[in-house]
């Protein structure tokens, strides 16, 4: 926690703090702060929230102290990996800080040691793995493109050197890297068809694991998915990377609304309901242009911070009510009002209504489509309907009604939920001017 | 460069795709362990080829790590897991090994067709040497597919790694940090898998993959 | 004008304020107290600056624009005619329902889910009205969805509710994609979403077109139009009755503020042919809703129905407003649309009161079903009195406020000979026959109403013993009689109000009516029609005080009691009455079977048999069989089917990534 | 000013006197017809005036509905009636209601009649109410539908205006009118529960519509309603002597032989509707009452078509 609450004010100090100029192995620059600055916020929060989580699960004996030990260990070990995928300049240390990220989660998934818990552990070890390959695959490929213009060595793999030469790629050959690239890091994303591991993983694992894989996790990836797809914009020739991001985004949403009904299990729910908002957002950063990337980038942010608040809900929900099953858990907003409402409030703001934050980059999203595409915007609005009425009709059925199970009351703190919905509660209302611009920067340095 | 040089290289990378398609033809598990290691034996002579080629001495680490863990300890490795676990000794294939073959080969021409197409730019050995790697990339991820056991599916995942190891290598100059992260993130996969295994055993009887998805949360 | 603008606004915020409150509040005793008499002195507050805006001879608009919202565009606000008169309504409404809300409120089992979206609802839907921009008007459009859905989840142990909450909340989302849909039209690619620059752009006929379909389709679902109004009977009943009443007294007519502000004031010239749409939509939810008002039990159910027949008379006006400026007749044009917003304001007024009296009733009899109920004539003296009212004036009957307007309706169906349109002229006397169905219709579902509910003898031990409400709830339906009835007899006021809106929509008012002699309603030339609702309520009451004073004075005044007449039967029990679904019957039979599939079963028993015999009738909701059933049971379907996705092994999920991957390599390999 | 009043009192004290007179005289040759002697043509008068001083008989659960009822039936129906132009157009209040307003009154007072039928709690009065609002459903629109016609050739929904350019020359004979008349009949009929809708003798509850909603009614307050009900069957022959017949009306400001000529023309209209009347009921039979549908949907049919036919007309 005191790491986290440390490495949050490392971040914040970076606001302030002249920018060092881009080595061969870090930089800096507005988009990698905007996803760590999120990063740490986030990752601190949830170390408050798995302080008490976690004091809960060794009461009940479901975790020893030896678990507990290499439960934090490992959540620091990823939370660097994270951090040095944000910051690496080198394609090849970023892809190595996201498998380091991958592996660590893949052993907090794995925690529980249930055969639940070991089946998902396994299935996103090998997805995962697969992917890893993909995107080193990919990776050796983009340093085969840069080689023959840059030169052997350490250079043609620094991303800012690589986007100066990137107009004179060969695009052919880039094309087939992003190829590798977009599947591989995005089964990271959970883009569907990519995204078997995702539920099962969200569902088993402890739930600050859930919290910050959705929140997190899935953003390293998406970073660096974007990363390249700016490499890819920079090139003439290359195949636009748009349309096939675009075609992913919308199948992950559809895909994923529609699976959101036959659900049963409130951590799978709402995995289901990450996979259809990164659907959105790599549908936005597929669209491109300013307008659609701010859009992509702000739903990215609110995501992060709601759909990490209804983790901390659904947690201390599942911890107080002995189970996950959606169909065990009736009135919650009887029996527990603050986690009840607070649930309430956090899948108000995810099915994107107002006055939440996720209400705006929805607008941004649906009229930028419609500027730019305008057929896609039927499915995409279809699409976020069909989501709507999944999570409302749980929602309905856990948070209102006649209780039914554990009338225990919680110990839990409620404070970061609160905050997190707070925050996605202000920006829905108003956005500070210096972020906007912040954002706009960021927009359009995604091209 | 000459034809000499190009021709060996050709060589061994073409053996790796051939010994791939060995090993989806196999139907037992110590003969499919047998090819892998032939299939790494081959991947290290490549290496150390290029090695020499490039006169880039880093690589015969490379090669060296590819013989002694690939070739030798992880086979010998499974052999005792498979003895121990009692693992029954053929491989069920969920696609007749004909069929495989077939798309093995299928794969094989896409891969030529995708990458000779659009690196013309790029110097003919590694060229190839792309090419091939690919194909042993899809051809492993392939046998994953159509693999039933745990075991051939750990070893067709390492044979596609075997292929990226190919790629790396064939790309002149890559540097030394791609060598080590690949090495790394092989016995990374190679320890989780042994702990998995380890603990599938503590639970199930069989290590057969299928026998896992019963434990699928959300059915109930 | 900033002035009345930004207090306004602050009205707004105070209210947002209030709402927050109320959630500090929590259980505490005072807090209805606290909670209902802020929001009434705010809507008071709100409601004298909306009519100073728009009896203002001036007229002139005011904007603010605050950093809020999205960020290049900030949050534009704008009061201008059309949104002072909505605010009227809205505030007029909101603050007779916190009157109410007053008494009503101290009954309520669970305040603390009522209490804190009651501001936030109201705080809403005056945001709706002021908004400027699209994003403005869309959040606050989804914010009022919101508020009241949690208030329609107030009750949420009872059944049904819940599901008329969900049921609610994704029409209401639904409405809210339409619009944006329509609002990214008229913005174009350029993102203009600031209601100014949608209004400086020509737009294509082709854009017109869709967005009109699109508003239809949004403001249609939050209004009730058919088929889209199935959440209003399940939602309107559940809510506490004074959030019934502003749901549908006032949200509805939100709703149909967002259609006129798009297509009158946004949009531009409108093609013709879309009113034909507009108002065949609106004919057939006027009847269809009627109809369905009269086969009902439940009195919240059958006012929120009957609500959705008053969308459709509206609905019917606006069609002919368009038509009419479509052909550039702009005085045609702005009858019917004073038509529709003086309808708009009548509705709001006994819509209101009308469920208030429902639940003044629920109040003291704890029932909603009519026929458990009964003679509460004896009971609740002042409540029969104004719900009379209620029925009456909704029951478009002069001399009171619904037949004023829809007399406008009618006179604005008159004018359809001079429409040059083929169609149009084919179209516009239907409906009008179809207007005139429904309000024949409403007047016997009011007849239902009273007659099952007020009079008669008690059907329940409830109704027997039921009291009369509290002076606070009594206050606020007294109120809203008073304004039926000043509303019938002054048309001629409310029109002139009404002047200066449909002015700046359609570039025409009607004449000036405060001059005309005797107060009369002359929409167009005297010689073509009048109306004097002040005259007919005098001579009326003039006869018939002349009627009592005579035969008082000159023949017998003598009364004596007896038992009603019962064919001889010795005693006439409650059950022996007429009930409501037998009142029913007649058109039950004449309508039923094409609008509902009604089918009646009839078991008698063989002679000499001792059994009783039973009469079944079943009924079906075609609106739901036909359109929602399908579409719900396909989402069911496909979920069900990519639902297998789930539970594949991991061979087959890496059969899926080696699927993808060698799809795109072959999609590259062909492409390059 | 003085004198336009004046008429106008003259208008409302002339239909208040006159319509027991119709009733009287409907019922006279209708005795006659059926070989009957019958009562006198001034029986009607006499029954008022017994009913009126006769003691009311309230029903034990009768509300203060039920008893003010009959005098606003009786004072809508009333005003009603004198707005219709009889002898003259153009009186001093007629543009306080037109024909839309005028049959809305009608619908108001029937509002309270329905409504006094079901104070009582009987099942009597729930039948004539709910069959009497079926009844008012389908007639309301057909009426409707025959005002449209009759504005969109006189441009005006106004009765006097109406009036006067029924009278005059270049109205012409048009089939819709003919439709529109015979519609308009068929609605007179209907509303005033006359053969074959319903049967104003009659006390077999299983036909009554009127007679079943007045049932409990006793004394001055039925005296009240039968007077409304005289009054109604007068409304509607003068409406359609009006609209059909318009001629010999005075027209405004001239003077009063043109009145008395009006006068007379208008008792001479009363005595062959009334006669007419008489003779359409004593050859039909009345019919079951989920007949009443289709009799009255045909009058709807009827009005919408000669609407439309008018559009053609018009059009071509």
């Amino acid at each position: 926690m005191a790491a986290g609450l440390l490495t949050l004010l490392a971040a914040l100090s970076l606001f302030v703090t002249s920018r060092p100029d881009p080595g061969t192995y870090f930089f800096i620059d507005d988009l990698n702060i905007a996803f760590i600055v999120l990063n740490t916020f986030v990752g601190f929060t949830t170390s408050v929230f798995s302080a008490s989580y976690i004091a809960h699960e060794l009461e009940t004996g479901r975790l020893n102290s030896a678990n507990i030990r290499f439960y934090h260990a490992m959540y620091q070990v990823m939370m660097f990996g994270m951090n040095l995928a944000f910051v690496s300049n080198n394609v090849g240390l970023m892809w190595v800080a996201v498998e380091l990220a991958t592996l660590t989660t893949v052993l907090m998934v794995g925690i529980y040691r249930t055969s639940e818990a070991l089946e998902a552990a396994w299935k996103y070890f090998i997805l995962g793995s697969v992917g890893i390959a993909f995107a080193l695959f990919g990776t050796i490929l983009v340093y085969m493109v840069a080689q023959p213009l840059i030169g052997e060595g350490q250079d043609a793999m620094v991303w800012t050197i690589l986007v100066e030469h990137a107009p004179d790629f060969d695009p052919a050959l880039l094309n087939v890297a992003f190829v590798f690239l977009l599947l591989g890091y995005g089964t990271k994303v959970g883009l569907a068809p990519l995204h078997a591991w995702l539920p099962d993983a969200h569902a088993e694992g402890p739930t600050p694991i859930s919290a910050v894989l959705s929140g997190l996790l899935l953003n390293v990836a998406l970073y660096a998915v974007l990363r390249f797809k700016i490499l890819l914009a920079a090139n003439p020739g290359a195949i636009a990377p748009g349309p096939l991001m675009m075609t992913m985004g919308l199948v992950s949403l559809i895909f994923a609304a529609f699976m959101l009904y036959g659900r049963r299990d409130i951590k799978r729910l709402f995995a289901y309901s990450s996979i259809e908002h990164m659907g959105i957002i790599v549908f936005a950063f597929g669209l491109g242009g300013p307008l659609a990337n701010f859009a992509g980038l702000l739903h990215m942010v609110m995501h992060s911070l709601t759909k990490s608040a209804i983790f901390f809900a659904v947690g201390h929900i599942s911890q107080v009510k002995g189970t996950q099953k959606l169909a065990e858990i009736r009135g919650l907003t009887v029996t527990h009002p603050g986690l009840g409402w607070g649930l309430v409030v956090g899948v108000a703001a995810i099915i994107g209504v107002p006055p939440f934050g996720i209400f705006m980059s929805e607008f941004l999203v649906v009229s930028s489509t419609f500027a730019l595409q305008p057929l896609l915007a039927v499915p995409l609005a279809f699409g976020l309907l069909v989501a709507f009425g999944a999570l409302l009709l749980r929602l309905t059925e856990v948070a209102f009604g006649e209780p039914m199970g554990s009338l225990a009351p919680v110990k839990a703190s409620y404070a970061p939920m609160f905050i997190h919905l707070a925050l996605v509660l202000t920006a829905g209302v108003y956005l500070p001017p210096p972020l906007v611009s912040w954002f706009q920067h960021i927009a359009i340095l995604l091209g | 460069m000459n034809g000499f040089v190009f021709d060996i290289a050709h060589l061994l990378a073409g053996g790796l795709v051939l010994v791939s398609i060995m090993m989806l033809y196999q139907d037992r598990l110590y003969a499919l362990l047998n090819t892998f290691a032939l299939h790494a034996l081959i991947l290290t002579l490549s290496v150390a080829w290029q090695a020499y080629v490039q006169d880039a001495p880093h690589l015969y680490v490379t090669a060296a790590i590819a013989l002694v863990f690939k070739a030798i300890i992880i086979p010998v490795a499974l052999h005792r897991i498979i003895r121990q676990l009692g693992i029954h000794r053929e491989i069920e294939t969920a696609v007749g090994v004909g069929l495989t073959m077939l798309a093995g080969i299928g794969l094989v021409a896409l891969s030529m067709a995708v990458m000779l197409q659009v690196t013309s730019e790029i110097d003919p050995l590694a060229r190839e040497d792309l090419a091939f790697a690919l194909s042993v990339l899809l051809l492993g991820l392939l046998m994953m597919v159509t693999r039933r056991n745990a075991v051939s599916q750990v070893v067709g995942f390492m044979s596609l790694e075997n292929g990226l190891v190919l790629a790396a290598t064939g790309a002149k100059g890559m540097p030394l940090v791609v060598e080590i992260s690949v090495t790394f993130s092989i016995l990374v996969a190679f320890i989780v898998i042994g702990i998995f295994l380890f603990r599938i055993r503590e639970r199930f009887d069989t290590v057969d993959v299928e026998a896992l998805d019963e434990f699928q949360g959300d059915r109930r | 004008m900033t002035g009345s603008i930004g207090l306004l606004l602050g009205c707004i915020a105070v209210l947002l304020a209030t709402a927050i409150l109320a959630i500090g509040l929590g259980r505490s005793g005072r807090a209805t107290q606290v909670i209902y008499g802020v929001t009434a002195a705010i809507s008071a507050v709100a409601l004298v600056a909306a009519l100073t805006q728009l009896l203002d001879a001036l007229h002139d608009n005011s904007t603010l624009t605050l950093p809020l919202g999205l960020p290049w565009i900030g949050a534009n606000f704008r009061l201008d005619m059309l949104s002072a008169f909505f605010l009227v309504v809205v505030n007029l409404g909101g603050g007779v329902a916190s009157l109410f809300g007053l008494g009503y409120g101290t009954h309520e089992t669970t305040p603390g889910r009522v209490l804190p979206f009651f501001p936030a609802f109201l705080a809403g839907m005056n945001l709706v009205v002021l908004a400027d921009d699209a994003f403005a008007f869309l959040f606050a459009w989804e914010f009022m969805s919101l508020s009241s859905w949690a208030l329609v989840m107030a009750h949420h142990r009872e059944p049904g509710n819940a599901r008329a909450g969900y049921i609610y909340l994704v029409m209401a989302s639904f409405g809210t994609l339409a619009l944006l849909l329509a609002f990214g039209l008229l913005a174009g690619p350029d993102g203009g979403y600031a209601f100014e620059m949608i209004r400086a752009v020509e737009h294509k006929s082709l854009v017109v077109a869709l967005v009109l379909g699109l508003m239809l389709l949004g403001a249609g679902s939050k209004a009730g139009l058919v088929p889209l109004h199935v959440w209003l009977p399940l939602a309107h009943p559940a809510a506490p009755s004074h959030v019934s009443a502003l749901m549908s007294g006032v949200m509805t007519k939100v709703a149909v503020y967002g259609f006129i502000r798009v297509i009158f004031d946004l949009v531009g010239e409108p093609n013709w042919w879309s009113s034909i749409i507009v108002m065949f939509i609106g004919g057939a939810t006027a009847v269809f809703g009627i109809l369905s008002a009269l086969m009902e039990r439940d009195i919240k159910r059958l006012l929120a129905y009957s609500t959705i027949e008053n969308i459709g008379v509206i609905f019917v006006s606006l069609g002919l407003a368009l038509a009419f400026e479509a052909n550039g007749m702009r005085l045609a044009a702005a009858l019917a649309l004073t038509a529709a917003l003086f309808h708009v304001l009548n509705h709001a007024f006994f819509k209101s009161l009308l469920f208030f009296g429902a639940g003044a009733v629920l109040t003291a009899t704890g029932e909603r079903d009519m026929e458990r109920l009964g003679g509460l004539i004896h009971r609740m003296p002042v409540t029969s009195v104004v719900f009379l009212v209620g029925c009456f004036a909704i029951s478009a009957l002069p001399p009171l406020n619904g037949f004023a307007s829809e007399w406008l309706v009618f006179q604005a169906i008159l004018q359809s000979p001079d429409l040059p349109q083929f169609g149009l002229k084919l179209m516009v006397p239907a409906v009008g026959g179809m207007l005139a169905l429904a309000a024949a219709l409403a007047a016997a579902c009011f007849i239902k109403v009273y007659g099952t509910v007020f009079l008669g003898r008690p059907r329940s031990a409830a109704a027997i013993e039921a009291r009369e409400v509290d002076h606070f709830s009594l206050a606020a339906m007294s109120i809203l009689a008073s304004l039926c009835l000043l509303a019938g007899m002054f048309p001629g006021l409310v029109v002139d109000a009404l002047s200066p809106v449909a002015n700046s929509l359609v570039g025409s008012g009607l004449p000036r009516q405060a001059e005309i002699a005797w107060l009369s309603l002359v929409p167009i030339a005297e010689s073509r029609s009048s109306y004097n609702g002040l005259l007919i309520f005098a001579f009326v009451a003039l006869s018939a005080w002349l009627a009592v004073f005579f035969i008082h004075s000159f023949a017998s005044r003598a009364v004596r009691r007896g038992p009603a007449w019962g064919c001889g039967l010795p005693s006439l029990s409650a059950d022996m009455q007429y009930s409501g679904d037998s009142f029913a019957q007649p058109i039950r039979r004449v309508f039923g079977q094409l609008a509902f599939r009604a089918h009646e079963e009839i078991d008698m028993p063989a002679p000499g048999d001792m059994r009783a015999a039973r009469l079944t009738v079943t009924m079906r909701d075609i609106v739901w069989d036909s359109i929602y059933a399908p579409i719900v049971r396909g989402v069911r379907f496909v979920a069900k089917r990519l639902n297998g996705l789930q539970f594949l092994t991991i061979r087959r999920y890496l059969s899926i990534v080696f699927a993808a991957l060698v799809t795109l390599l072959l999609v590259l390999a062909l492409w390059a | 000013m003085i004198l336009d009043i004046l008429v106008q009192g003259l208008q409302m004290a002339a239909v208040l006197l006159l319509a027991p007179l119709l009733t009287g005289l409907v019922r006279k040759l209708k005795a006659r017809l059926q070989r009957r002697q019958g009562a006198s043509v001034l029986q009607p008068y006499r029954d008022l005036v017994r009913l009126l001083r006769k003691e009311v008989v309230l029903a034990e659960n009768a509300s203060w509905l039920f008893r003010a009822a009959p005098y606003l039936i009786f004072a809508a129906t009333w005003v009603a009636a004198a707005l219709v132009p009889t002898f003259a157009t153009g009186l001093y209040f007629t543009w306080s209601a037109d024909l839309i307003a005028i049959t809305a009154l009608v619908g108001s007072a029937r509002f309270f009649l329905s409504l006094a039928g079901m104070d009582a709690g009987t099942s009597f009065g729930g039948i004539g109410a709910s069959r009497e609002a079926m009844i008012a459903s389908l007639a309301e629109p057909a009426m409707l539908l025959i005002v449209f016609s009759l504005a969109l050739i006189a441009g005006s929904t106004q009765l006097s205006t109406v009036a006067t350019v029924m009278a005059s020359p270049d109205v012409g004979l048009r089939v819709s009118l003919g439709m529109a008349l015979v519609a308009l009949i068929m609605v007179a009929i209907a509303e005033n529960a006359r053969v074959p809708i319903d049967n104003p003798a009659t006390h077999l509850e299983l036909t009554m519509v009127h007679e079943a909603m007045v049932l409990e009614y006793s004394g001055r307050h039925l005296a009240m309603i039968e007077f409304a009900a005289a009054l109604k069957l007068l409304l509607y022959v003068s409406l359609i002597a009006c609209v059909f017949v318009p001629w010999g009306l005075a027209q405004p400001g001239s003077g009063a032989l043109a009145h008395i000529l009006g006068f007379t023309a208008y008792l001479a209209k009363l005595l062959v509707g009334g006669a007419l009347l008489a003779v359409f009921e004593t050859a039909t039979a009345k019919m079951r009452v989920f007949r009443v549908p289709a009799f009255l949907g045909a009058a709807l049919m009827l009005g919408l078509l000669g609407t439309l036919l008018l559009f053609v007309s018009r059009s071509l």
